[in-house]
């Protein structure tokens, strides 16, 4: 399941995740920090191109299915203005051993921050700027 | 004609979210060559460009009411 | 925060461990899972040595603080009787930087396995037995 | 005398979660020998022993009043 949402609730993804064949699942879930690069960041503004980003997380999805044997992944990134200890993304497995669970959860989120057509906005209590990440 | 949706902070230095273009583009690269000319302060080579929900490169054909996306480096997460 | 549950909140566990500081989480949650050595499990029952088990889960924390810079670490374990896809068990980390999250993470959960005094009963079908895990 | 606290399947092999020891008992060492003598059904070279909710080792001294636990494998999360 990916999915572009309002709002992230980690109860509702839980269900989505579980799976009777599975023992464990591994969750990430991304949050807004208060500082970046020492600056104080107030809030975050998401913007999304949601048709291709679906289309870009469905990509990774599968990647991560023909890579490690899971039972569900899923793939949740939420848009608009996002404050301080909110959570903006959960990526997430499941499986039947828990060894799978961690690497397929990171390749999830490092393949998401590198393709998926989500922009980020950084809001300061001075001014604002679009996040263009260093490689 | 191609219907051009423009992203995060080149939507902000092109004025708007979407635009069309009617001239007639062979391919990505003719396209760009268009972008830069018409906007040369935006730094193109940072920005991708997508043709109906994908990710494109130069030498990819462009046709008659293609969606074209301009994607500023991304910064999801 | 090390804590002995009856039961699990995922959402309640976020702000546990949310922190301004922090740009990610990584949460591990174990789950009744419906076969072991291909033998159909209906539940699972749990048990155990409270407050060792609560000291124990904190050294553990202790050393994860010590071994990554991390920004909160919880461990919560619950006992009583749980069915398939139910949660028992959930470890999780945040930190500033996600790479330090995973690790951690993984190695809150392996640890727990090996020396937290809890122990599980399976039941099956016809009968019920105490996990012994094979090392 | 010392608390003997017993759980998962040792405790079901004892039949009892808690019970005490009268004898007095120099060190693990002598409480493991006691408790083989008396449950020889048990596999006791896999059950570890905590002394105050520590484990403990074969040389471990043991006084009056200490909380011993029977501790079988472990099989959380």
């Amino acid at each position: 399941m990916v999915k572009i949402v309002d709002t992230i609730d980690l109860n509702k993804l839980y269900k989505d995740l579980v799976h009777p064949a599975a023992g464990g699942l591994c969750l990430f879930v991304g949050t807004v920090r208060d500082n970046t690069e020492s600056k104080e960041v107030t809030d975050l503004f998401f913007e999304t191109y949601d048709e291709m980003a679906i289309l870009e997380m469905e990509k990774i999805r599968q990647e991560a299915i023909e890579k490690w044997k899971l039972e569900k992944v899923i793939m949740v990134h939420a848009i608009g203005k996002k404050s301080v200890g909110e959570p903006v993304v959960v990526v997430g497995v499941s499986s039947a051993h828990r060894k799978e669970a961690f690497p397929a959860c990171q390749f999830l989120i490092d393949e998401l921050k590198k393709t998926v057509p989500i922009w980020k906005k950084e809001y300061f209590t001075d001014n604002s700027h679009w996040v263009s990440p260093t490689p | 004609m191609v219907v051009i949706k423009a992203f995060g902070q080149v939507k902000e230095q092109v004025g708007m979210g979407e635009f069309r273009i009617e001239e007639e583009m062979q391919n990505v690269k003719s396209l760009r060559t268009y972008l830069s000319d018409k906007y040369p302060a935006i730094s193109w080579s940072s920005v991708a460009i997508a043709v109906n929900k994908q990710y494109a490169q130069d030498q990819d054909p462009l046709h008659q009411g293609d969606e074209i996306a301009l994607i500023p480096p991304v910064s999801g997460g």
